[in-house]
């Protein structure tokens, strides 16, 4: 049972590294998401195999990291919800989806843009 | 033998999912990724199961297999056109080999440090089981999330709460209170609308189920929560139900109705307990069971506004 | 550990601000601005009562969260370090609070407009996630803690809807992700190894190891992306000049205090016998050319609002300057004592000083129409009070007697020659002077006699000129306060 | 009778093995879209239905097999309409590169 | 009999990496959605067998929810090719 708790050990060693990778390199807003998904993946397959590491007690792994993770997936659920409408209204107002600076950048066609 | 064929699963699966990850940063065409990382989320649901993490399995399923890849593929689909533009930017070759070496070396530092991992491994099993009598309930990370750390789960609550205000913070200031997301025209006697109205109860009835063994089994409320609203945002795709004006007293209620209930209990807990979210002995299962009835709708409704996005239409 | 008389005053801390948002949330439309106020009334009270409560012990107060005890259970702790962040930052909400009052009111004809109900739930959002990173004592707490921090404040960044402040706040989230996912990476090891999230446990029980040493350069790595310290600041500057004037000063003058916070917390209280010598002058080395660089390009501006949001780049540095100065050179180990404190009062007193400028600079750009330093001429005629707050802001930042500024600068250079660092020293010194660079060249404009007086486009809020330079003077006289206020830095530690 | 049930789960659960081969085949080796998607949903669709079948008689309980059958029943479904659906994307004009 | 579930798993697995290759050649995005779909049914499939082989039995759970999901993705496909489409042709007229 441990040699699949530092199999995907590894496995998540290695998401962290190729989503972190993508995160850095990527230009496009939503392969960073992605990214930032691989990543999160990455740290909680690691969680995952750690609470196994600590089974225990009649349980197939430690339930403290286990419920932990459910946590962990709700809120990054919600952070790319929040990066995936911000990316579209982006979308919507620029017509471009860029995080260059240098991009022109229009007023918002519903006459939304006010005075900072 | 047994040992063999379990360590050869792992490793297949391990391997495909790392070539799938791999795929999804590399693809050229971003809609082509997102699709491989929708099957990624599917695979992972098995090493969770094979890490004997059920209840995050769910959660996976529920989560990554259906709201996240639902949302990431509608958004691949729209941002289509632009997508040449802003290839065009990928950074130089010195930014790629420093990345490379950053990434390389933190998947090696974590690499170590996996296989330097303590052994025995400290768990706080032990611990969980001398305490998971006082709650009455027999899943123990449901005794974990109501219980020894309820102030997480109540943090999540408001957190789903934060990530909506800030989408809905998105809406242009005419569609402000109007309903999320565009119309939906979908011929009501189509395929979409008998897929929908077929397919919706059975979910609402499995939701409620996942839900429902929560307390005793793998399965709780946020698989449940999440499952509902996929079942909703599929009727609101087919065209039968319309999202709600998001302006109505009715529906802010029910939006923050679970965490209002859940502080209350908690605070209940300072006067009759001795400490703010501590139960009275033997109402522990109750008052767990009370709380998690009424996180449900409302983690419901959040999640699937969340994923509906800003309001667009005021009523003409 | 157990629960200290008045524990439960730091649930309060966190929770009744979230209450409030749940409440403004719900009620909408005017109410919402209503249930903030009545909630800054509150949270000021409840700060108050905390920091008289461990004045009063003089000890940490702590509560055990549902009477679980650690690590199974969630402990909150409140040291002299949490009180003296929760005090400041509850003194600059309210103050924040009644600037905006006059930015954010909804306006007559409509039952609610989206930016003010936006702007006071999550104004409250972010308050009660900053109480929450102040108290708890939990790692995993704390990374829900910094979630919801990020949550709340990167809406703030794209109020106004236009394109460039959308792109400004899609890459604050995206570093902040970045930066929390690390932390969340740094935690799950350290519970891999120790078996506790718990700060008080794990500060007895970890080891320089490899995994350890991994942990601690992850989440130090992953807060300073989210503290925007050089060379992780590029999303700062769009971000925090962007935002409108009230959520510029809350996210320049307090959010990115809390990550800096954590990281003070895990280099002090948890890893301060793992971290090394090199790593601590490293840290200070980044603020250094973030002091350099953050001025130079703050010098260069045109905008008055950019310039302040690349000031901020350069107060970032100087919060990293005590890391080296802690090292006790006996031992080489991190001790809390003159640095820290100094490092403390550099953050308060930037705090107070940043919303006023920030909200000084509101002021005139609502009143001109435009922030162009160079179309500033002849201001200082017709807005003196915003003028005047501005200044003393800034004289706080260049650290002149007996500002905040001043008082956090003495301790640092104190501790750079008691430990024979006088290179940290010249730093501040070439800091000050530039600071002081730019902030006499608005002062020449703005009091420049022949310019004829622009007309303003808008009236001003009295109010909003009062705050401003309330703020100010706050952080001026921060220096003599202080006096009597440093000694509850050290209390619970 | 246990051993028949094995057989039974044995024999099943090769069958469904089988079309999951044949289906997998057929994604890769027909030459367009509406033909792939013709071979691929019937025989993955039979090849779950097999393997539930063999499994049946592993499960403890009337509760568990309902809903190893419902597994079942909802792929259908959901195959059957999504297979449609994306017939009538693929063939909406062009397909969308 | 748990080698051969196992054994039986690896086997559905190893068919839906090959069918994978669908999804990285592509061509058209409706070739990928259905390789994700066929992934899908056989990930199921896979889920069972090794869930039926370790004793878990809560994954009967977790692949009931992997059914109950695995339409919705594809009909979100549905929905916002069918808006791009309709972006197009306004782009167009």
């Amino acid at each position: 049972m441990t040699d699949a708790a530092t199999l995907f050990g590894l496995l998540a060693a290695a998401l962290v590294g190729i989503g972190l990778y993508a995160l850095i390199v990527d230009p496009q807003p939503l392969r960073k998401i992605v990214a930032f998904n691989v990543v999160g993946n990455g740290v909680f397959v690691l969680f995952g195999a750690i609470a196994h590491r600590g089974a225990g007690s009649g349980w197939g792994g430690d339930p403290v990291p286990q419920a932990l993770l459910i946590t962990g997936l709700v809120v990054a659920f919600s952070a790319s919800a929040l990066a995936i409408a911000l990316l579209l209204r982006l979308h919507d107002v620029a017509g471009s989806a860029t995080l260059a600076t240098d991009a022109p950048a229009p007023v918002s066609p519903d006459g939304n843009a006010a005075d900072a | 033998m047994e040992a063999l064929n379990l360590g050869a699963l792992n490793l297949g699966t391990a391997l495909v999912i790392l070539a799938l990850a791999v795929w999804t940063v590399a693809a050229r065409d971003t809609f082509a990724a997102v699709v491989g990382f929708v099957a990624y989320g599917l695979l992972l649901t098995l090493v969770w199961v094979q890490l004997r993490g059920v209840d995050v399995a769910l959660t996976e399923a529920a989560l990554g297999g259906g709201l996240t890849g639902a949302m990431l593929i509608g958004a691949a689909a729209r941002l289509r056109r632009t997508e040449g533009a802003a290839r065009a930017e990928r950074p130089g070759v010195p930014t790629r080999v420093a990345a490379a070496l950053l990434a390389g070396c933190v998947t090696a530092a974590l690499a170590v440090a996996v296989l330097a991992l303590p052994d025995p491994a400290p768990t706080l099993a032990p611990e969980t089981a001398a305490n998971i009598a006082a709650t009455g309930v027999g899943n123990p990370i449901t005794a974990v999330l109501l219980a020894f750390r309820a102030m997480d789960t109540l943090l999540e609550a408001i957190v789903v709460l934060f990530a909506l205000i800030g989408v809905w913070s998105l809406a242009p200031d005419r569609a402000w209170g109007g309903r999320p997301g565009p119309l939906q025209r979908a011929d009501p006697a189509g395929i979409l609308a008998y897929l929908a109205r077929v397919l919706a109860p059975i979910g609402v009835v499995v939701g409620v189920y996942i839900f429902w063994i929560g307390a005793d089994r793998p399965g709780g409320k946020f698989q449940g929560a999440t499952i509902l609203a996929a079942m909703w945002l599929l009727a609101v795709m087919a065209g039968l139900v319309d999202t709600p004006p998001t302006d109505r007293s009715r529906l802010r209620i029910a939006l923050i109705a679970g965490p209002v209930v859940f502080i209350a209990i908690g605070a209940a807990g300072v006067a009759f307990a001795g400490a703010f979210l501590a139960y009275p002995e033997g109402f522990a299962k109750l008052l767990i069971k009370v709380i998690e009835w009424a996180l449900l709708p409302s983690l419901a409704v959040t999640l699937a506004l969340i994923v509906a996005g800003a309001p667009e239409r005021t009523e003409t | 550990m157990t629960t200290t008389p008045g524990g439960l005053l730091l649930v309060l801390a966190v929770l009744v601000p979230f209450v409030g948002v749940l409440a403004a949330f719900a009620l909408g439309g005017r109410n919402a601005q209503r249930v903030a106020m009545g909630t800054m009334l509150a949270g000021l009270g409840i700060a108050i009562a905390v920091a008289a409560a461990v004045a009063r012990s003089g000890d940490a107060l702590v509560y055990l969260l549902g009477g679980w005890g650690v690590p199974l259970g969630i402990a909150l702790r409140a040291d002299g370090l949490a009180v003296v962040m929760i005090l400041a930052v509850a003194v600059v909400i309210v103050g924040i609070g009644a600037y905006a009052r006059a930015d954010f009111g909804t306006p007559p004809g409509v039952r609610e407009a989206r930016a003010p109900l936006v702007f006071w739930t999550l104004l409250l959002a972010i308050w009660g996630s900053l109480n929450l990173v102040f108290v708890s004592g939990d790692l995993f707490t704390l990374y829900v803690a910094l979630e919801l921090l990020t949550f709340a404040a990167v809406p703030l960044v794209s109020l106004d809807g236009r394109a460039e402040t959308l792109r400004a706040a899609l890459r604050y989230l995206l570093y902040a992700l970045l930066g929390s996912i690390l932390y969340l990476l740094g935690t799950v090891l350290l519970y891999g190894v120790y078996g506790t999230l718990d700060i008080a446990l794990l500060a007895a029980r970890v080891q320089p190891e490899p995994a350890t040493l991994a942990a601690a350069a992850l989440m130090t790595a992953g807060l300073l992306a989210k503290t925007a310290l050089f060379p992780l600041h590029l999303w700062l500057p769009p971000a925090h000049a962007g935002a409108p004037p009230a959520a510029s000063a809350v996210l320049s003058g307090l959010v990115i205090k809390g990550s800096w916070f954590l990281v003070v917390r895990l280099w002090f209280d948890v890893f301060p016998d793992v971290v090394t010598a090199p790593s601590a002058q490293l840290l200070a080395g980044l603020g250094a050319a973030a002091i350099l660089v953050g001025n130079v390009v703050a010098l260069r501006q045109a905008r008055l609002k950019l310039m302040v949001a690349y000031s901020t780049v350069a107060q970032i540095g100087y919060l990293f300057l005590m890391f080296p100065l802690a090292l006790d050179p006996a031992s080489a180990r991190l001790e809390g004592g003159g640095a820290l404190a100094g490092g403390m009062m550099h953050a308060v007193s930037h705090a107070t000083a940043k919303a006023a400028m920030f909200m000084a600079a509101g002021v005139i750009y609502a009143a001109l129409g435009h922030d162009r330093i160079a179309g500033l001429a002849g201001i200082g005629r017709v807005l003196p009070v915003s003028v005047l707050a501005f200044t003393l802001g800034g004289v706080s930042l260049i650290g002149l007697p007996p500002s905040g500024g001043f008082l956090a600068k003495w301790l640092l250079l104190a501790a750079a020659v008691a430990t024979g660092q006088w290179w940290w020293a010249a730093v501040m010194l070439v800091g000050g002077l530039l600071t002081a660079g730019y902030v006499f060249l608005v002062l020449a404009r703005a009091l420049a006699s022949g310019a004829e007086a622009p007309a303003l486009r808008a009236p001003i809020p009295r109010s909003q000129e009062a705050v401003a330079l309330a703020l100010a003077l706050g952080s001026m006289l921060l220096g003599l306060v202080a006096f009597t206020g440093v000694h509850l830095l050290g209390i619970g530690r | 009778m246990s051993l028949a049930l094995d057989l039974l789960t044995i024999g099943a659960v090769s069958a469904g093995a089988v079309f999951f081969l044949a289906g997998s085949v057929g994604l890769l080796r027909f030459p367009d879209t509406l033909t792939r998607l013709h071979a691929l949903t019937k025989a993955d669709n039979v090849g779950l239905g097999l393997v539930v079948l063999g499994l049946l008689p592993r499960v403890d309980g009337m509760l568990a097999g309902l809903e190893l059958v419902a597994i079942w029943v909802l792929t259908l479904l959901a195959g059957a309409a999504v297979s449609q659906l994306i017939a009538r994307a693929a063939q909406r004009g062009r397909p969308p590169r | 009999m748990t080698g051969f579930l196992l054994i039986a798993a690896g086997f559905v697995l190893a068919m839906v990496a090959i069918g994978l290759a669908r999804i990285l050649r592509g061509p058209s995005d409706a070739d990928r959605m259905m390789a994700a779909q066929l992934l899908g049914t056989g990930g199921v499939a896979a889920l069972l067998l090794a869930g039926a082989a370790t004793g878990v039995s809560g994954a009967i759970d977790v692949a009931l929810t992997i059914a109950l999901l695995a339409a919705f993705a594809s009909v979100a496909f549905f929905k916002s090719a069918a808006g791009a489409a309709a972006d197009e042709a306004d782009d167009r007229g």
